[in-house]
C-alpha cells in the first residue's frame, strides 16, 4: 500500500511542476499572436525563431555567459572551499562563510544595483588615467556579477563533501610521494566530484535565469534572452519566445532520459555485483 | 610549528575568494551602505533610515507570505525528498533532474503560463466552465513562491536523507518504534540540518521577489520587493538602499537564530 | 525449556539466487545459540528474518508457538545489535538507552534507576551526558548492548558485534556477553563467523554453509563429532582424508589399515577420515604408521605447527617437540583419534594443509589456469 | 545528473551558436569592401520596430543595406545596428543617466525627453536639417511642449490612452456615454483593471475628474487618490502587459489601454470594443533622441533620417500598431490596407479624431510631464504607495502565518526545554564532578 502511496504523490506533484511547461509548450504552436487564447496549430513561431538572428544571438550570448561564470565560479569556489576546509580559526571561517552568502541573500535588484554604481565608478576612476568606457568592460562586468552571485552555491555544495571526505585520502597520496598540489588534484578532486559538477549546474542554471542583475550590469552590446523576454513586458510577450524555452526544455529532458538510460544500467549491474558478493 | 605553516599554505587556497569577494561584494555593499545613510546630494542623514516605519507594513507583508510559502515549500517537499531518497538510485537521478529542469526556463514565461491556466478566463476555468477567482490573490502569490522555489527546499533535505545509515531505520524499528515514530523520533532529528539549509535557501529570496508578486498578485498589494524595485527605478536610490541594508541585517539575524536552534555545523545544501 | 522460536520450511532468494534453502530450526529459550559459517552462507539473512527487518519467501516463522512472519519488527519482543552499533548521532549516551522505555511511556524516574543500572551492568556509569560519536568501539558497543536489553525483550540478536574490536578487547566482551547471558537468563541468537567465539560463548553452534543448515549441536560434538568435511573444516584444523570402511572398526586410508572406534557403515563403503592435528603422536619413520616428508615447521607458541607430505596429500600436526624441515618422519594414530563420517557434497573439498583460506586456494587455480 | 550535464553544456552551446552564426551570416551581406565597421547602439522599447516578424521589413537591416552601400563611401566606414530593448521609460532613464553604456539612439516618450532634456543627457541635433522631416505632420512640428524647436527629438509614434471593454460582458448603455466612469461602475466589480504604473493611474482619475494631470498642488494628487482607491475594490489587478491576456480569454471587462493595443487585442476577440473618454484623455508621443554620450551621432541622424522615410515607417507603424505622426504613411494605402485588416475602422480609431478634438472637454495639456521636473515624484510615490498598502490584509494571512511561527517556535523550545530537564541530573552531577577535581 506504502509503496502505491508514494507513486501517487511523486505523480501529483511532478504534475503540477509540469502543466504549466505543458502549457508553454502547448501555446508555442498557436496559430494566432497570442499566449492565452489557442487558436489552430501552426509553427509559425518555430519558423519565426530560427530566422531571427536577434534571438539566436541572445541565446548564445546567455548561455557562453553561464556557462563562463559557472566555470569560474566553480574553480573559484571549489578552491575556497578547501580553502575554508582547512582554515584553522572558527571566526575567519565563519566571516568568509557569511560574506559568501550575502549575494545569496540580498535581493537582487541590490546586488545589480551596487554592482553597476561600482563598475561605473571603477570605469570613471580608470578612464582619468586612460580612455575607457563602459562599453569595453560590459561584457566583462556581467561575467563579475554572475560568477559573483553563483559563487555562494558552488561553496554551499562542495565544502560538505570536502569535510565528508576527511584527511586520509590526501594523506595517503602525500605517503606515497604526492606533493599536496599533486595530492588535492589527483586525490581529493575526483572525490569530490559530484559536489563540485553540482555546484557547476546550480550556478548554470541561476546565472542562464538571471534577468534583475543582467538588466543593470550589462551594456548595450550584450543582450541575454532574459533581458530580450522581459523587454517585450512593454507590449506583449510574443510565443516565439514560447517556442525557444520549448525548445531548450526538450532537448535537456530528452538528453536527460538517453543519459539515465545508459548509466541507469551501470548502475543496476553493480548493485546486484555488491549484492552477489 | 609545521602544522600551523601547513594549514596557512592550504588556506591560501581561498584566497582569490577572499579577494575576489572584498572587491565584488563588500566594495558594493559599501556603496549600499553610502546611500542608505546619505540623502539626494550625498551628505550624511538618518531620514532614510528614520523614514522605514511606513514600509514595516508592506515588510510585515511579504514576511508573513514568504513564512507561508516555507512552510508550505516544507510540508510538500520533506515527503518528496524522503520518496526521492528511497527509490532505486536509477530513478533518484531522474526525479532531481526532472526537479531542477522547470527552473531551466525563463521565469516569466513561467509565471505566464502559470496565468495562463489560472486566469478567471484561463484554461482551467473554462475548462471547469467555472470562474473561480485565483489570479490576483495573496494565495496565487503564494503558490507562485512554491512553484518557483521548491526544488531549493527538496535538494538539502534529500542531499541529508540520502546520507542517513540505512540501519538507523532498523535499530528504531527494532526498538519498537512504529513507521511514524521512526519518522518522528529518528529520520526527522537527523535531517534537520537539511531542513534548515533548505528553509533558510526558500525564504530569503522569497522575501524580495518582486516579479512573482507583481504578476500573479494582480498587483493589487506591494511586497518590500516591489517596493525596492520601484525606488530604484524611479531613481530614489537612498530609501530603497535604506531597506535593503535593513532587510539584510534582519535576516542575517534570523539565520544565526535558525543555525543555533539545529547546532550541527553545516548541512549539505545541495545533492 | 520449551520452544520459543521455530523456523520451518524457512527459504529466501535474492535476484533468484537461493541465499536459505527451506531451513528448519527451533530455539530453546534462555538459550544462547550461534549461527556459524562463512560469509554468505545466508546466517544474517536468517537472523534478519527472526528480527523482522525480511520477510522470508516460503516457510513461517513461529514465536512462542504464534506465526509472527507478519508481525512487523517492531511489534515483537526481539532486539538486535547492529554490527556497527547503529546508536542515534543526535542522542546523548543516556538518551540513546532511555530510548526504548521512551517510547512505552516508562515513567521518569524509573527510566532514571534502569539506565543508571544498566551503565553499570556494562561498566559505563558516568558516561550518561557523552555523545555516542566521541566513544570507543567498544564503548559504543557496551551502549548498543544496554539499549537492546533496557526494555527487557525475550530474545537478544547479535549481528556479528564484536567484528570491529581489538583481539583482546574481544576477548573481554565476550565473557561479557556470556556473563550477561547468563544473569538475565533471556535467548541470546549469535551470528559469526569466527569459529573460536561461538565454541567458547555459545550453548548450541549452528553450522550454516550455502544457506543450509549442516550441523546443530553442542560446541564439543561441533568439534569432535563433524557431520561432513565442512563442519570438520570450518571448526578447528583437521586432515580429511578419502578412506574406505572394510568393516566396522576398521578403516583403510593412504594405503594403511588402521583400527578405529566408529562403526555401522556398510562394507567397503567410500568415507571420509578426520584426524585433528593434535591426535597425530610424531615417532621415527620405522615405528610410524605413515611416513612422510615435512614441508614446513611453524612456531606457534602453545606448540609447532607440522606440514608433512604424505603421498601428496599434506598433513598437519601440532606437536610440542620440534621437528627439521625437510626431515621424513613417521606418524602413530591413536584409534580413538579417527573420525569416520558419511561422504557428502563437501568431501575432497578441504582438509588439504596446501593453503588455509578459500581465497588463496582460488588465487593458485588462477596461476595454473594462466600456464595453459 | 553528473555526466548528463556536462553532455547538455556542450551540445546547448554548440546549437545556438551554429545557429546565430549561420542565421546572422546572411544578414550582413554588404561586407565585400573590407573597412572598419562601426556599431550603432540602438535602445528602444521591446516589440517597437519592425524586425521582419511574418514578412515584414526587417528595417533595421534594411537601413544597413541603405547605409553601407549609398553612404558607406561618404563616412568611409560600414555601420551594424545593435539592437537592445527595455521596457519602462524609467528603467531606460536610469540606465542612460548612470552611463552605464553609450547608445546611439534612444526612444523616450514625451515627458521623459523634458525630464532628459532638463539633465541634458540628449544631444541637439536640430531635426529640423533632416531631409525627411517635412514627412511629419504639421501639428507635430509646431513647438511640442517637451522640445519647443525640435532640437533634440523626432516623432516616431503617438497615440491616445482610452477605455476597452468586452461588448459581451458589457452593457451597451454604460458603455454608450463614453466616460472614464466605466471603471467606476458597481457592476462590473472585479472585472476592471487599471493601470499598474502611476502616472497613468493617477492620470486616468485626474481626466475624470476633469483635475490637471501636472498640477504641482498635492491636494489635486489627493482628490485623485480618493478617486482611486474608491475604484480599489472593483480592481480585478493592476496591469500592465499582462491586459492582453487578460482581455482577450474575457478574463476582464473592461481597462484603459492604448488604442494601438486595442486593434492586436480586438483581432483577437471580436467582442471587444473601444473609445476615447470624453472627459478627455493622456495623448503621448515616442519620439528618437541622441543621447549625449553617442559616439557617432551624425550615424544616429541617418538612422531617424531613414527612418522617416516611407517604406521603413509604414512597415514599422504597422508591426507597432500606434498612429504614426508620419504623414506620408498615413496617405500610404498598403498602410490603410494592412491597419485595416487588424481591425475594419482602425482607421479611425487612430486617426479618426485629432488629440484636440479628443481632449477638447479637458482644460489642460494632455501631455503628462515628468514628475521629476514638477518635482512631485516622492509625494506622489508615497501617495502609490499608500494606495498599494492602504487595502487590509486578509485575516488568514495573518493567522496561518501567525500559527506557523508559534507552532514552529513552540516545537523548538518545548525540545530543547525536555532535553535540559531530562538530563539535569547527570549534568548536575558532572559539573560537581568537574568543579571538585579543580577544586583538588
Amino acid at each position: 500500500m506504502k509503496k502505491y502511496l508514494s507513486g501517487i504523490y511523486l505523480t501529483l506533484i511532478f504534475g503540477i511542476l509540469y502543466i504549466p511547461i505543458i502549457t508553454l509548450i502547448f501555446f508555442s504552436f498557436n496559430s494566432a499572436n497570442s499566449t492565452a487564447v489557442f487558436e489552430g496549430f501552426s509553427i509559425k513561431w518555430y519558423i519565426e525563431l530560427f530566422n531571427s538572428p536577434e534571438t539566436f544571438e541572445a541565446l548564445r550570448n546567455t548561455l557562453i555567459l553561464a556557462v563562463l561564470s559557472s566555470l569560474i565560479a566553480t574553480v573559484i569556489g571549489t578552491a575556497a572551499a578547501e580553502g575554508i576546509y582547512r582554515m584553522r580559526n572558527k571566526l575567519a571561517k565563519s566571516a568568509i562563510t557569511s560574506v559568501t552568502n550575502i549575494p545569496m541573500m540580498n535581493p537582487d535588484i541590490v546586488t545589480g544595483m551596487s554592482m553597476m554604481l561600482f563598475f561605473v565608478a571603477v570605469v570613471a576612476g580608470i578612464s582619468t588615467v586612460f580612455e575607457l568606457t563602459y562599453e569595453d568592460i560590459g561584457f566583462f562586468a556581467m561575467l563579475i556579477a554572475h560568477t559573483t552571485f553563483c559563487l555562494p552555491y558552488v561553496i554551499l555544495s562542495v565544502l560538505p563533501r570536502i569535510n565528508e571526505l576527511g584527511n586520509s585520502l590526501t594523506e595517503a597520496a602525500q605517503d606515497l610521494g604526492c606533493t599536496s598540489m599533486q595530492a588535492f588534484f589527483k586525490v581529493k578532486l575526483p572525490n569530490i566530484m559530484p559536489g563540485v559538477i553540482s555546484g557547476m549546474v546550480m550556478a548554470f542554471t541561476m546565472s542562464l535565469d538571471d534577468f534583475v542583475i543582467s538588466y543593470f550590469v550589462g551594456s548595450s552590446n550584450f543582450q541575454t534572452l532574459p533581458l530580450l523576454i522581459y523587454s517585450m513586458t512593454k507590449k506583449k510577450v510574443t510565443p516565439d519566445m514560447y517556442a525557444l524555452s520549448a525548445i531548450i526544455i526538450v532537448t535537456v529532458f530528452l538528453l536527460l532520459i538517453i543519459s539515465n538510460f545508459k548509466t541507469g544500467k551501470k548502475i543496476e549491474g553493480r548493485r546486484r555485483e555488491a549484492r552477489r558478493k | 610549528m609545521m602544522k600551523k605553516k601547513q594549514s596557512i599554505i592550504h588556506s591560501i587556497a581561498a584566497a582569490p575568494h577572499i579577494f575576489w569577494s572584498v572587491l565584488f561584494i563588500i566594495l558594493p555593499l559599501l556603496i549600499v551602505v553610502y546611500y542608505a545613510f546619505t540623502d539626494g546630494e550625498g551628505n550624511f542623514s538618518f531620514e532614510n533610515i528614520l523614514s522605514l516605519g511606513e514600509y514595516a507594513e508592506i515588510f510585515g507583508l511579504s514576511l508573513e507570505l514568504s513564512v507561508i510559502a516555507t512552510f508550505v515549500c516544507l510540508i510538500i517537499g520533506y515527503p518528496l525528498a524522503m520518496i526521492i531518497a528511497k527509490s532505486k538510485p536509477k530513478h533518484q537521478k531522474i526525479f532531481l533532474m526532472l526537479l531542477m529542469l522547470p527552473m531551466w526556463t525563463n521565469l516569466l514565461i513561467r509565471t505566464y503560463s502559470i496565468m495562463a491556466i489560472f486566469d478567471d478566463g484561463g484554461i482551467l476555468n473554462s475548462l471547469l466552465g467555472t470562474t473561480f477567482h485565483f489570479i490576483g490573490t495573496k494565495g496565487a502569490v503564494i503558490f507562485g513562491m512554491v512553484y518557483d522555489f521548491l526544488p531549493y527546499m527538496v535538494l538539502p533535505i534529500y542531499t541529508c536523507v540520502s546520507k542517513i545509515d540505512k540501519h538507523m531505520w532498523e535499530a528504531a524499528s527494532d526498538l519498537g518504534c512504529s513507521p511514524t515514530k521512526v519518522l518522528t523520533k529518528v529520520i526527522i532529528p537527523l535531517s534537520m540540518s537539511g531542513v534548515i539549509s533548505g528553509v533558510t535557501m526558500v525564504l530569503v529570496p522569497s522575501i524580495s521577489t518582486f516579479y512573482i508578486s507583481q504578476k500573479l498578485g494582480g498587483g493589487t498589494f506591494e511586497l518590500i520587493g516591489d517596493t525596492i524595485e520601484r525606488q530604484f527605478v524611479t531613481g530614489a536610490l537612498n530609501v530603497g538602499a535604506a531597506i535593503s541594508l535593513v532587510m539584510m541585517i534582519l535576516i542575517l539575524i534570523s539565520l544565526s537564530v535558525m543555525n543555533k536552534f539545529s547546532d550541527s555545523s553545516d548541512g549539505g545544501i545541495i545533492v | 525449556m520449551e520452544k520459543l522460536i521455530e523456523l520451518k520450511g524457512i527459504s529466501k532468494s535474492y535476484d533468484g539466487e537461493k541465499v536459505i534453502d527451506s531451513m528448519n530450526l527451533y530455539i530453546r529459550d534462555g538459550e544462547f545459540i550461534t549461527f556459524l559459517g562463512p560469509s554468505g552462507c545466508g546466517k544474517t539473512t536468517t537472523l534478519r528474518i527472526i528480527g523482522g527487518f525480511e520477510t522470508a519467501d516460503e516457510g513461517n516463522l513461529y514465536f512462542d508457538g504464534t506465526e509472527i512472519s507478519n508481525v512487523p519488527a517492531y511489534k515483537r519482543h526481539i532486539n538486535t545489535v547492529f554490527q556497527k552499533y547503529a546508536l542515534f548521532p543526535h542522542l546523548n549516551v543516556y538518551e540513546n538507552i532511555a530510548f526504548p522505555l521512551r517510547l512505552k511511556k516508562v515513567g521518569e524516574e524509573d527510566i532514571k534507576r534502569r539506565v543508571t543500572e544498566m551503565l553499570k551492568m556494562v561498566a559505563l556509569s558516568g558516561f550518561e551526558n557523552k555523545s555516542v560519536s566521541t566513544l570507543s568501539g567498544g564503548q559504543q558497543q557496551r551502549v548498543a548492548i544496554a539499549r537492546a536489553l533496557i526494555s527487557h525483550p525475550k530474545v537478544l540478536l547479535l549481528d556479528e558485534p564484536l567484528g570491529a574490536l581489538d583481539l583482546k578487547l574481544r576477548k573481554d566482551m565476550q565473557n561479557e556477553l556470556k556473563s550477561i547471558q547468563q544473569k538475565i537468563g533471556i535467548t541470546f541468537i549469535y551470528v559469526t563467523h569466527d569459529q573460536e567465539e561461538a565454541l567458547s560463548m555459545s550453548d548450541t553452534v549452528v553450522v550454516i554453509a550455502d544457506g543450509q543448515i549442516q550441523q546443530i549441536g553442542t560446541p564439543t560434538d561441533i568439534y569432535n563429532e563433524p557431520k561432513n568435511a565442512f563442519v570438520a573444516d570450518f571448526i578447528g584444523e583437521s586432515n580429511i582424508i578419502d578412506g574406505v570402511m572394510l568393516e566396522d572398526k576398521k578403516v583403510k586410508f593412504s594405503a594403511h589399515v588402521f583400527d578405529c572406534v566408529d562403526g555401522g557403515f556398510g562394507k567397503n563403503e567410500a568415507v571420509d577420515v578426520v584426524i585433528r592435528p593434535e591426535d597425530v603422536d610424531v615417532v621415527a619413520p620405522e615405528a610410524g604408521m605413515l611416513t612422510g616428508k615435512v614441508t614446513s615447521v611453524t612456531f606457534k607458541g602453545v606448540h609447532y605447527e607440522i606440514i608433512v607430505d604424505i603421498k601428496g596429500f599434506k598433513w598437519m600436526i601440532q606437536s610440542t617437540d620440534y621437528v627439521a624441515p625437510e626431515a621424513t618422519i613417521g606418524l602413530y594414530i591413536e584409534p580413538d583419534a579417527i573420525h569416520i563420517m558419511k561422504k557428502s557434497k563437501y568431501s575432497g573439498m578441504f582438509g588439504d594443509y596446501s593453503s588455509f583460506s578459500d581465497e588463496i586456494d582460488t588465487l593458485s587455480d588462477a596461476d595454473t589456469a594462466e600456464e595453459f | 545528473m553528473k555526466k548528463t550535464f556536462f553532455l547538455i553544456f556542450i551540445l546547448l552551446l554548440l546549437v545556438s551558436s551554429v545557429f546565430s552564426c549561420t542565421v546572422s551570416e546572411e544578414s550582413d551581406d554588404g561586407e565585400e569592401i573590407s573597412g572598419n565597421t562601426v556599431t550603432l547602439n540602438v535602445y528602444n522599447w521591446g516589440e517597437y520596430i519592425s524586425d521582419g516578424f511574418d514578412g515584414s521589413m526587417d528595417t533595421n537591416a534594411a537601413f544597413e543595406e541603405y547605409f553601407n552601400e549609398n553612404l558607406a563611401k561618404k563616412y568611409g566606414f560600414y555601420v551594424k545596428v545593435n539592437y537592445t530593448t527595455y521596457a519602462t521609460n524609467e528603467e531606460m532613464y536610469q540606465k542612460i543617466k548612470s552611463g552605464a553604456g553609450s547608445y546611439d539612439i534612444v526612444v523616450p516618450s514625451d515627458y521623459m525627453i523634458q525630464q532628459m532634456i532638463q539633465n541634458d543627457l540628449l544631444l541637439p541635433f536640430d531635426a529640423t536639417t533632416l531631409s525627411n522631416f517635412s514627412n511629419v505632420n504639421e501639428k507635430f512640428k509646431d513647438s511640442p511642449y517637451y522640445d519647443p524647436d525640435n532640437m533634440y527629438s523626432v516623432p516616431y509614434t503617438y497615440g491616445m490612452m482610452g477605455v476597452i471593454y468586452n461588448s459581451a460582458l458589457v452593457d451597451e448603455e454604460d458603455a454608450s456615454e463614453k466616460s472614464w466612469g466605466l471603471l467606476w461602475n458597481e457592476k462590473y466589480s472585479k472585472k476592471i483593471l487599471q493601470f499598474n504604473n502611476l502616472r497613468d493611474a493617477f492620470g486616468s482619475a485626474m481626466y475624470y475628474l476633469g483635475l490637471d494631470i501636472n498640477s504641482t498642488d498635492l491636494s489635486v494628487w489627493h482628490t485623485a487618490l480618493d478617486k482611486l482607491s474608491e475604484q480599489k475594490e472593483l480592481v480585478q489587478g493592476y496591469v500592465n502587459d499582462e491586459i492582453f491576456n487578460k482581455m482577450t480569454t474575457a478574463s476582464a471587462a473592461v481597462a484603459p489601454y492604448f488604442a494601438g493595443d486595442f486593434l492586436t487585442m480586438a483581432y483577437q476577440n471580436e467582442d471587444l470594443s473601444f473609445y476615447y473618454p470624453k472627459e478627455g484623455t493622456n495623448y503621448f508621443v515616442d519620439a528618437m533622441c541622441i543621447p549625449r554620450s553617442s559616439r557617432n551621432p551624425e550615424v544616429a541622424k541617418e538612422y531617424i533620417n531613414f527612418m522617416l522615410s516611407e517604406e521603413p515607417a509604414v512597415a514599422n507603424a504597422l508591426y507597432v500598431g500606434y498612429a504614426s505622426p508620419n504623414d506620408l504613411v498615413v496617405q500610404n494605402e498598403d498602410y490603410i490596407a494592412g491597419i485595416s485588416e487588424l481591425h475594419e475602422d482602425a482607421m479611425d480609431i487612430l486617426y479618426g479624431q485629432t488629440p484636440d478634438e479628443v481632449n477638447a472637454s479637458y482644460p489642460y495639456n494632455p501631455c503628462y510631464q515628468s514628475l521629476d521636473t514638477l518635482s512631485m515624484n516622492d509625494s506622489v510615490n508615497t501617495l502609490w504607495e499608500s494606495l498599494k498598502t492602504e487595502n487590509s490584509t486578509e485575516l488568514w494571512v495573518h493567522v496561518s502565518c501567525g500559527v506557523i511561527v508559534v507552532g514552529v517556535l513552540s516545537l523548538a523550545i518545548y525540545n530543547t526545554a525536555i532535553r535540559k530537564w531530562r538530563s539535569k541530573d547527570y549534568r548536575r552531577r558532572d559539573r560537581e564532578i568537574a568543579k571538585a577535581k579543580k577544586a583538588k
